[in-house]
């Protein structure tokens, strides 16, 4: 459908490049999101202080040219860009960068709902003045304008979200103009029931810096244009227009591609990767950033205190079978609770290689030769970093199986499923987790750090080596000790690392695609018609 | 005629309200909720609970019901939590494309349904009749999003015909003021965008057709051979009018009579979203909207847009109720 | 006066020979006796009979365990390598090396079950929802009226949801399972059981017999139970055999949404539907296999009570 | 002594309609204010035209429909005030035979079980031997088989169904029978077959007939009194020949006049009187004399403002109207009389 | 100058065939004939084939599983022209149809179409015959509904069926049927449905509308006493067959064929003493033999006797116009029972 408006020319100019999500944007105001497709698109138009880079998962100059950090971590100065300027004319400056985060320190009412804000709660902690209790006092000071092109950032505290979190799409930077005309705009609605702002809904009112400018939101066709914003401060982008389609069902999406209704995707079923690329559609590979484990919940087996059992039933499962067989071309085997992309990863942990003998022996050893166990696998979900659950499980069963040890199932769909084993429901259950940005405490931290009922341990050598890097101010001496940390706990074996699996992003022939990112972040300013 | 309408109306008042309250329980009873559905798997068990307590989960069922009345009363069905936006935005947004295939699907089901269903009466018993019978059986028992998937294969991949997704092609230059993209088309005279949006309506409206058709091609059936035994189809042919006015007149009319009620009913169900249609056709209606609102335990967009739906239903029963007195004169109601 | 006799017997042979006897038989055994001469029905029923065959003795028929991944180093999805028909698996092998044709002979039981379970729950729960509220209206005077009022608002009530929005809306309450999956479906149908009982109580309330009945004296239980309720059955048990069909049906679309058994242990069609749907473009005939179970199934069942309905269907006998 | 003595019997229906509850907008007058007796062993016939009340009547009686005033008695019991458990009991002195052969007998039910229902809700009969006895005598006395009782109803022909329904009346032995059109659904043939033998039922067990008929000739024929109903009301009430040889009523000579004879000589010299129109709606019945409209006696002024009372005219023979005298005196001429042809 | 009768019909048969079943021989070789402007009567129990003839000379019955044979001679417009009204296309048919032959069905409220007012009903006939149109059209429908003796036809016009009673729905139904001023007319039953003080009345429209429009009428009717007074000439039909026919006077005064006879005794009569018994025929419709095997009626004849089941028994003439197909005829009228009395005997 897609060549019948090719009238010549140059297509980066004629035609729009078509992507389709799964999902809605929530938002254009990246601020008020946590999801990757309010991101994908908000990337495109509001830009942050730092970035991974282009096709990588290594930190760097984003607006800000440099940065620096204080000795004790808590001051973050930033090197701006000459030259930028906002989509409204207005310059890109210090006061402008402060703006912003005073902006969000600012923020109240729903406003300061996790649904609204969970990123910045997630790394700065709370708001200037709380309104709940339940919020931890902010980690954020203040910003100052040293000079014109220097905001200086100052925390109360060091922490290991940064300098990743600066990376974060949720804090990319708008144009003052914008942030006062929207100001008086509050998430409305009444209380339990905020809207969002009208802003954040439309087009036109909110301006970046980014290669592109919204265009326009139709949310009857469910399609957010982007155009391209020829006053770029770097490489400006070949295709003119960029449209950003909604399709949430996976197989709808691989026949929109091949019918040619559109010219690129997200998250391909691995399944459909090689018949694609048969086709002659590119699935560019993109590094893994995500890691996928059985937890081991001690608390709810206590058979599982037993480390010879935790060690038994990571030889009992065949993890290479699952990359093999259900991964997409490109995922590894875990050895550890961090892919290899992320600095601190360590070569030298405890691997645990499939071996149903071994598994047999120690059970044995541990006077568990008929383990009877719970297993709990989510339902109605795939996510990037776990394709089929219920095909892994498949899998792990009979592994476990073959073991000896008799699994009974238990699942759950996903809203269900997260409080279900938070809570210590399950002994044996599958989750993981893709990176926000490259810090393997924004991985560790969560699990590994103090006790979680998630996981039902308590080993001070573990929660030692989490605190070790937790105080450590300077990123990279925090990178040796991440790999102590992740020696100590592949020792400990609290669960068990399965795999690394990336996400799969596909485009058709007719377009040279961008570089595909380990964190999902494509810039479609790479992307160009052939 | 008005004082049935009311009378009706006045009726459904208390079927919607009693409706509202099973399923404000049923909604607030479903497990997990929103605050794990939203946010990301490493979010705190703190930032779960301030969620839960913003959105005002933690109150009693019954003040949360009157306050979700109390809105009610004021035309608010509050604000979906997916996508942070009133009910009733999201609903106006999403109801137009329903709406768009759901009439598609019924033009096809009546226009192709009614003929065959009319030539299958009249050769009743013959091969062509086994086959249009056999067809609607088919029809009926194959699962819709299979039936879909194969449609699409077919004429969108395959052959290329139609498009395969959307409701009309990404970027294509077109002004909304319905949100009925074809009705827009023509009304801004933009008739290369009501095409457009006319193309991919054909195979989701295929896929969607293919019960309300069954259905119609059989009661058509039934209809005309009950009918074609009626006296007065004899006093007409005794009368020797011509074929097409026997047809026409005397026996499709009076066949036609349940069809119509069908056709109320299945437009009904069709209009209270095409859950699997919608969702492989990427359609974006509110039967998607719905089912991705139960996975997400969108609460008031659950309640909110069933009962509208609800309410849409009793309307169109209505509407049924009163085309039929139109059509046939000895149910007239006064 | 032997010949008189004669006479006479030829007399009643040739009688006889004009009328069409039919000795003994109550109103259901004419419909099936008329039924067994319909091809539909005997095209229905041999589907049937065969599925229920191979439900039952499902695991004689199918050669490995439903779940043995005995091949799983031989097919690797993710890389479009699938295994097709071959001498030791009939219908090759699935997404993780089990056998395909064991799997749909074994699943053969558990969507007979849906259909049989979620068919059953819908006819129990609407007959007797339907009945009472027929019961009600046809003898109960003003009082019954009443009561037969507010039932029915209760069934406008369900009836005001379209069936997979008030399936989906049970399953999202119950949580998966393959019960849930029973009770969605189940459930669905009561509101339109309950409709055809009372509908069809009502006509026979107003029929002869009834009447006939009172001025013999007898009590409105009995006469509910004994006189209307028996002759108004035809149109539900149509309507059992065509929401075998449906419920099946039905099953398959929730798991398509994802909401259906989650238990991997035991296969159904639906289920190995909805899951194949990932394999599509690599493996169609996973979904092929399946779907065509599906549909010859329901087709057989609908079949059934269409045969049924037009057997028992006055207007279309003759 | 009179078995049945109806005393002002009323049935009105209510009409509901309203908006959002149902309120009574009017009523139709089925049966308004209707008295009569039936002598024991006798049979008394009611004729006139359909949609009159003849069959409401039949079922006020059994109290089969709700009755809105007036007064049953058979054998000194007021059936109309009985209480709802008392009448149950009460419904076996009277049974009924219905118009409809096929719809009166459950589809479901073999004659057997059909026959021994009514003995089982009475508890008639000592066990199931003693009642299948009385079953049998019952298919006896009606002229059917034994090999009949594990029939079904759709297996019979329409006479035998008759014989069925009259026997399953027969078995609990009622002293009344109503018999509502019970023969008008049959062939000429089947339906002298039937006429027979309730005749020759009546001489064996001495039974008394209520009998409903829109047929004059089959109601003369059978009863010894037949009244006349027109809109609800009886018209005239007479001895079944004075009916036919005098009739005072001017309805009952349009309805005499109108009814064929099968004997072209007769046809051909019959005076006939066509009435106009149609009968007028129960709802809304003419006021005075319900038959003023389409009377062609009619008078101004009293038939059109003052209802008739029956009165008697004769030995048994009460009418309703206000000129019968001066009618059958001839003082009073017809207006649209088409005279023999 | 006159080419014989309107309508001769003879030796009409017709059998319905059905999959899996014998087929059921209706009428069974039926023969009559009608002059123009003359009333003909056919009288039969239910079943008789009655009605299945009619609907032969009308064309209306179905096309499939019905055989239909012998001939149907009519002579359209009273030319001498004859067509086989068995044999004519379907098309030649509808012409006929409504404009040289029309017909009057027994339920008027099953034979007007609910949902179609009744002057569109009417017109419509106008319209497809005498090529009326618009407002002409509904005048002469008015016309005609005043002609049938329908008060205030105009505000008829636009009525339903159902806001109609019963008689005025027969009488809307005559004047679709006498719309075109037909040469023969086929009522079937007209007045079963009605009650005695209309059927009267309709029986006098018919009357007079057969007189003035010099009408031709084929009178289908179970009730002897309608024959009686209306018809110039009667056919007694059994089992498909006509047992006798004669002009109404002969057939009442002496009829010979014992089913006949049988009938005239089985109907109680308002003019006799209600005393005199009834002697009802034995048996149903249902215990007739097939005509190949002899006399149908033989098992509920009282005459019957072994000759009688010698094959079909042939139609004989014995006096002028009178015509019956007996072997054992009435002679005086002292019927001896054969056969016990009963009819499950
Ligand atoms: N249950 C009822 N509710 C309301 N109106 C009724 C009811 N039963 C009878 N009627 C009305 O009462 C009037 C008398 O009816 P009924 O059946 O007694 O007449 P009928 O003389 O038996 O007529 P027919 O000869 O047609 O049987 C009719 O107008 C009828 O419509
Ligand atoms: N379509 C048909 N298929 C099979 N048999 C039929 C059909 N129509 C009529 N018959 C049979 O033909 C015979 C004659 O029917 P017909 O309707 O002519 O009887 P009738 O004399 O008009 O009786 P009635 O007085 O009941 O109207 C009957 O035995 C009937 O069963
Ligand atoms: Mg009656
Ligand atoms: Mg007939």
């Amino acid at each position: 459908a897609q060549s019948d408006r090719d009238t010549g020319g140059d297509p980066n100019e004629t035609q729009p490049l078509i992507f389709a999500g799964t999902g809605d944007p929530r938002s254009l105001d990246p601020a008020l999101a946590n999801d990757g497709e309010t991101f994908r698109v908000t990337r495109q138009v509001m830009e942050t202080l730092l970035v991974h880079e282009s096709g990588g998962s290594e930190i760097q100059g984003g607006l800000a040219e440099s940065w620096e950090q204080s000795e004790d971590g808590t001051e973050w100065t930033f090197h701006l860009r000459e030259g930028v300027t906002f989509h409204d004319g207005e310059p890109l400056n210090a006061e402008a960068v402060c703006a912003n985060f005073d902006r969000w320190f600012n923020f109240t009412g729903d406003y300061q709902s996790s649904n609204q804000t969970y990123y910045w709660q997630n790394v700065f902690g709370g708001f200037a003045e709380n309104e709940d209790e339940d919020l931890p006092e902010s980690i954020y000071e203040s910003c100052t304008a040293e000079d014109e092109l220097t905001p200086v950032i100052t925390l109360t505290e060091s922490s290991a979200s940064f300098p990743g979190g600066f990376t974060l799409s949720s804090f990319g930077i708008m144009s003052p103009a914008s942030i006062e005309a929207v100001a008086d705009q509050e998430v409305g609605g009444e209380e339990g029931a905020p809207v969002l702002p009208e802003y954040s809904q439309q087009a036109g009112d909110i301006a970046g810096t980014g290669p592109y400018t919204y265009g326009e939101w139709d949310h009857d066709a469910q399609e957010v244009t982007l155009e391209r914003n020829d006053d770029y401060w770097g490489e400006p982008a070949s295709v003119k227009t960029v449209i950003i389609k909604t399709i949430s069902e996976e197989s709808a999406r691989r026949q929109a591609l091949e019918a040619g209704d559109v010219h690129g995707y997200d998250l391909v079923a691995p399944a459909d990767v090689e018949p694609l690329k048969e086709a002659g559609f590119q699935v560019p590979q993109r590094d893994v950033f995500n890691v996928l484990y059985m937890a081991y919940n001690q608390e709810a087996s206590e058979e599982l205190e037993d480390p010879d059992v935790r060690k038994a039933l990571a030889h009992a499962v065949d993890r290479q079978r699952i990359v093999d067989t259900i991964l997409p071309e490109g995922g590894q085997v875990a050895t550890q609770f961090i892919p290899d992309t992320v600095e601190g990863w360590s070569s030298d942990v405890a691997t645990y290689d499939h071996d149903p003998d071994r598994a047999k022996e120690l059970l044995e050893e541990a006077g568990q030769e008929d383990l009877t166990i719970d297993f709990c696998y989510p339902t109605e979900v795939t996510r990037p970093y776990m394709p089929a659950p219920k095909d892994i499980f498949d899998i792990i069963q009979a592994d476990l199986k073959e073991a000896g040890v008799t699994v009974e199932a238990d699942s759950k769909p996903w809203d269900e499923y997260i409080p279900h084993t938070d809570s210590g429901n399950c002994s044996l259950y599958l989750l993981g987790w893709t990176g926000d940005f490259n810090e393997a405490y924004n991985f560790l931290g969560t699990w590994f750090a103090s006790y979680d009922s998630a996981w039902g341990f308590r080993d001070d050598e573990v929660f030692e080596a989490m605190e070790a890097v937790a105080s450590e101010p300077d990123p990279e001496a925090r990178v040796a000790l991440y790999e102590d940390a992740n020696e100590t706990i592949m020792d400990y074996l609290p669960g068990l690392p399965i795999s690394h699996s990336p996400p799969s992003i596909v485009f058709s022939p007719d377009v040279n695609p961008p570089n595909a990112s380990p964190l999902t972040q494509e810039r479609f300013q790479e992307a160009s018609f052939k | 005629m008005l004082r049935f309408i009311v009378r009706r109306v006045l009726q459904a008042v208390p079927t919607l309200f009693g409706l509202s309250i099973l399923l404000f329980i049923w909604v607030r009873s479903l497990p997990g909720g929103p605050a794990y559905a939203l946010l990301p798997e490493n979010a705190t068990a703190e930032q779960r609970d301030a969620l839960r307590r913003a959105m005002g989960l933690d109150d009693p069922v019954i003040v949360q019901y009157g306050a979700f009345l109390g809105r009610l009363a004021q035309g608010d069905l509050g604000e979906s939590l997916q996508t942070g936006r009133p009910v009733l935005t999201e609903f106006a947004m999403k109801f137009p494309a329903t709406v768009e295939l759901a009439v598609m699907a019924m033009l096809i089901a009546v226009a192709v349904g009614v003929p065959l269903g009319y030539v299958a009466a009249r050769r009743r018993g013959g091969p062509l009749d086994a086959l249009v019978v056999g067809g609607s059986l088919v029809g009926i028992c194959t699962p819709v999003f299979f039936l879909a998937f194969v449609l699409k294969l077919l004429l969108a991949e395959q052959m290329g015909i139609f498009p395969s997704a959307f409701r009309q092609t990404p970027g294509i230059d077109a002004t909304r003021i319905t949100g009925l993209f074809v009705v827009d088309g023509i009304a801004t005279r933009e008739w290369d965008a009501a095409w457009d949006a006319l193309m991919h309506l054909v195979l989701p409206g295929l896929a969607l057709s293919s019960i309300p058709l069954a259905v119609i091609v059989r009661m058509t059936r039934a209809g005309v051979i009950e009918v074609l035994g009626e006296d007065y189809v004899r006093t007409a042919e005794a009368k020797g009018l011509h074929r097409r006015t026997v047809r026409g007149r005397h026996v499709l009319r009076n066949a036609m009579l349940p069809v119509v009620t069908a056709i109320g009913l299945l437009s009904g169900s069709l209009l209270a979203g095409a859950v699997l249609t919608e969702s492989v056709f990427a359609f974006g209606g509110i039967g998607q909207f719905i089912y991705s609102a139960t996975q997400t335990r969108d609460y008031p967009v659950l309640l909110g847009f069933i009962l509208i739906i609800a309410a849409i239903y009793v309307a169109i029963n209505l509407l049924v109720d009163i085309s039929y007195s139109l059509l046939d004169p000895r149910v007239r109601v006064s | 006066m032997a010949a008189r006799t004669e006479r006479i017997d030829r007399l009643a042979e040739l009688t006889a020979a004009r009328r069409e006897e039919a000795e003994g038989r109550g109103v259901w055994r004419e419909a099936f006796a008329r039924m067994s001469r319909n091809p539909m029905a005997i095209t229905g029923a041999a589907v049937v009979a065969v599925f229920i065959v191979v439900a039952v003795l499902g695991d004689l028929i199918a050669p490995y365990g439903p779940t043995e991944q005995n091949w799983g180093d031989e097919v690797f999805p993710n890389r479009n390598v699938f295994v097709g028909p071959r001498a030791e698996n009939w219908l090759g092998l699935d997404n993780l090396g089990r056998d395909q044709f064991s799997r749909m002979v074994i699943g053969a039981r558990q969507t007979l079950m849906v259909g049989v379970v979620a068919a059953g729950l819908g006819f129990t729960a609407g007959a007797l929802l339907g009945g009472l509220s027929g019961a009600a209206h046809t003898l109960g005077g003003a009082t019954g009226r009443r009561v037969d009022a507010v039932l029915m608002r209760f069934v406008d009530m369900m009836l005001a949801l379209p069936a997979l929005l008030l399936a989906v809306s049970i399953a999202a309450l119950l949580g998966q399972g393959l019960v849930t999956v029973m009770v969605a479906v189940g459930t669905a149908q009561v509101p339109i059981f309950a409709r055809l009982l009372r509908g069809a109580m009502i006509a026979q309330g107003g029929r002869d017999y009834v009447l006939a009945a009172r001025a013999l004296g007898a009590r409105r239980r009995r006469i509910a139970l004994a006189h209307i309720l028996p002759n108004s059955m035809g149109p539900i048990l149509v309507q059992l055999t065509l929401s075998l069909a449906t419920a099946i049906i039905d099953a398959a679309a929730l798991s398509y949404l994802g909401l259906g058994n989650p238990d991997p242990s035991v296969p159904e069609w639906g289920t190995m539907l909805a899951d194949a749907q990932r394999f599509l473009s690599g493996a169609p005939q996973l979904a092929v296999y399946p779907a065509l179970a599906i549909i010859v199934t329901a087709l057989g069942f609908t079949l059934m009570g269409e045969a049924l309905r037009e057997s028992l269907d006055p207007r279309l006998r003759k | 002594m009179s078995l049945l003595e109806i005393k002002d019997l009323k049935v009105h229906f209510p009409i509901k309609s309203g908006v959002l509850v149902d309120r009574t907008v009017g009523h139709v007058y089925a049966v308004d204010g209707v008295s009569l007796e039936v002598e024991a062993g006798t049979t008394y016939g009611l004729v006139g035209e359909s949609g009159c009340g003849k069959t409401t009547l039949g079922r006020a009686v059994l109290r089969l429909v709700p009755v809105t005033g007036g007064e049953v008695w058979i054998n000194g019991v007021d059936l109309a005030h009985l209480p709802e458990e008392e009448m149950r009991r009460s419904r076996r002195q009277a049974q009924m035979v219905f118009q409809d052969p096929l719809g009166s007998l459950d589809p479901r039910q073999n004659i057997e079980s059909l026959l021994m229902e009514g003995l089982e809700v009475h508890g008639v009969g000592a066990g199931r031997s003693e009642r299948r006895r009385q079953v049998l005598d019952a298919l006896d006395a009606v002229g059917l088989p034994e090999r009949a009782l594990n029939r079904y109803p759709h297996e019979f022909s329409g006479g035998q169904r008759q014989r069925i329904g009259i026997a399953r009346a027969l078995v609990l032995a009622p002293d009344l029978i109503i018999c509502d059109e019970p023969v008008s659904a049959l062939d000429v043939s089947i339906q002298a077959q039937v006429l027979n033998l309730l005749e020759e039922l009546q001489r064996e067990r001495g039974l008394t007939y209520l009998m409903i008929a829109h047929d004059l000739a089959v109601v003369r024929h059978v009863s010894d009194t037949v009244g006349v109903m027109y809109l609800g009301a009886l018209v005239e009430e007479a001895g079944s020949d004075a009916l036919y040889t005098d009739p005072r009523h001017p309805y009952t000579r349009a309805l005499v006049s109108a009814v064929p004879v099968p004997d072209p000589v007769v046809e051909d010299t019959r005076e006939r009187i066509l009435l106009p129109g149609d009968l007028p709606s129960p709802a809304d019945p003419p006021p005075g004399c319900r038959f003023h409209t389409r009377c062609p006696w009619r008078q101004e002024e009293r038939c059109a403002t003052e209802r008739p009372e029956l009165r008697t005219v004769g030995e048994g023979h009460r009418v309703a109207c206000h000129y019968a005298e001066e009618i059958a005196a001839g003082e009073i001429t017809p207006k649209g009389v088409v005279g023999p042809r | 100058m006159l080419a014989g009768p309107l309508l001769a019909v003879h030796d009409l048969a017709v059998t319905f065939t059905q999959r899996r079943r014998r087929d059921v021989r209706a009428v069974d070789g039926i023969s009559f004939s009608l002059d123009e402007g003359s009333v003909v009567g056919l009288v039969g129990e239910s079943g008789c084939g009655k009605s299945v003839t009619s609907l032969a000379l009308m064309g209306l019955l179905p096309t499939r599983g019905v055989r239909v044979s012998g001939r149907a001679l009519f002579r359209p417009n009273g030319g001498n022209t004859e067509v086989d009204l068995l044999a004519l296309p379907n098309r030649r048919m509808r012409d006929l149809r409504g404009r040289e032959l029309a017909m009057v069905f027994q339920d008027p409220l099953s034979s007007l179409n609910p949902v179609v007012p009744i002057g569109r009903q009417v017109t419509e006939i106008l319209v497809r015959h005498r090529g009326l149109k618009g407002a002409a059209a509904r005048s002469a429908a008015a016309e005609l509904l005043e002609r049938v003796g329908i008060p205030d036809p105009r505000r008829r016009l636009s009525e339903y069926p159902h806001e109609l009673s019963g008689g005025m729905r027969q009488r809307a139904l005559i004047a679709m049927a006498v719309a075109c001023r037909p040469r023969l007319m086929i009522a079937d039953e007209p007045t079963t449905a009605l009650d005695v003080t209309i059927q009267a009345q309709i029986l006098e429209l018919l009357k007079e509308l057969v007189t003035e429009e010099g009408t031709a009428l084929l009178m289908i009717t179970h009730d002897l006493g309608v024959v009686a007074g209306l018809c110039d000439e009667i056919n007694v039909l059994y089992a498909g067959r006509v047992v006798e026919g004669a002009p109404r006077h002969e057939l009442f005064r002496a009829p010979t064929h014992p089913y006949t006879s049988g009938l005239l005794e089985s109907i109680p009569r308002l003019d006799a003493p209600r005393e005199e018994p009834l002697t009802p025929i034995r048996g149903t419709v249902n215990d007739a033999i097939e005509w190949d095997d002899g006399c149908a009626f033989a098992p509920r004849c009282d005459n019957y006797a072994e000759d009688c089941l010698g094959g079909p028994p042939d139609m004989r003439a014995e006096r002028t116009g009178h015509r019956f197909r007996c072997v054992h005829p009435v002679r005086g009228r002292a019927p001896e029972p054969t056969l016990p009395q009963g009819e499950d005997a």
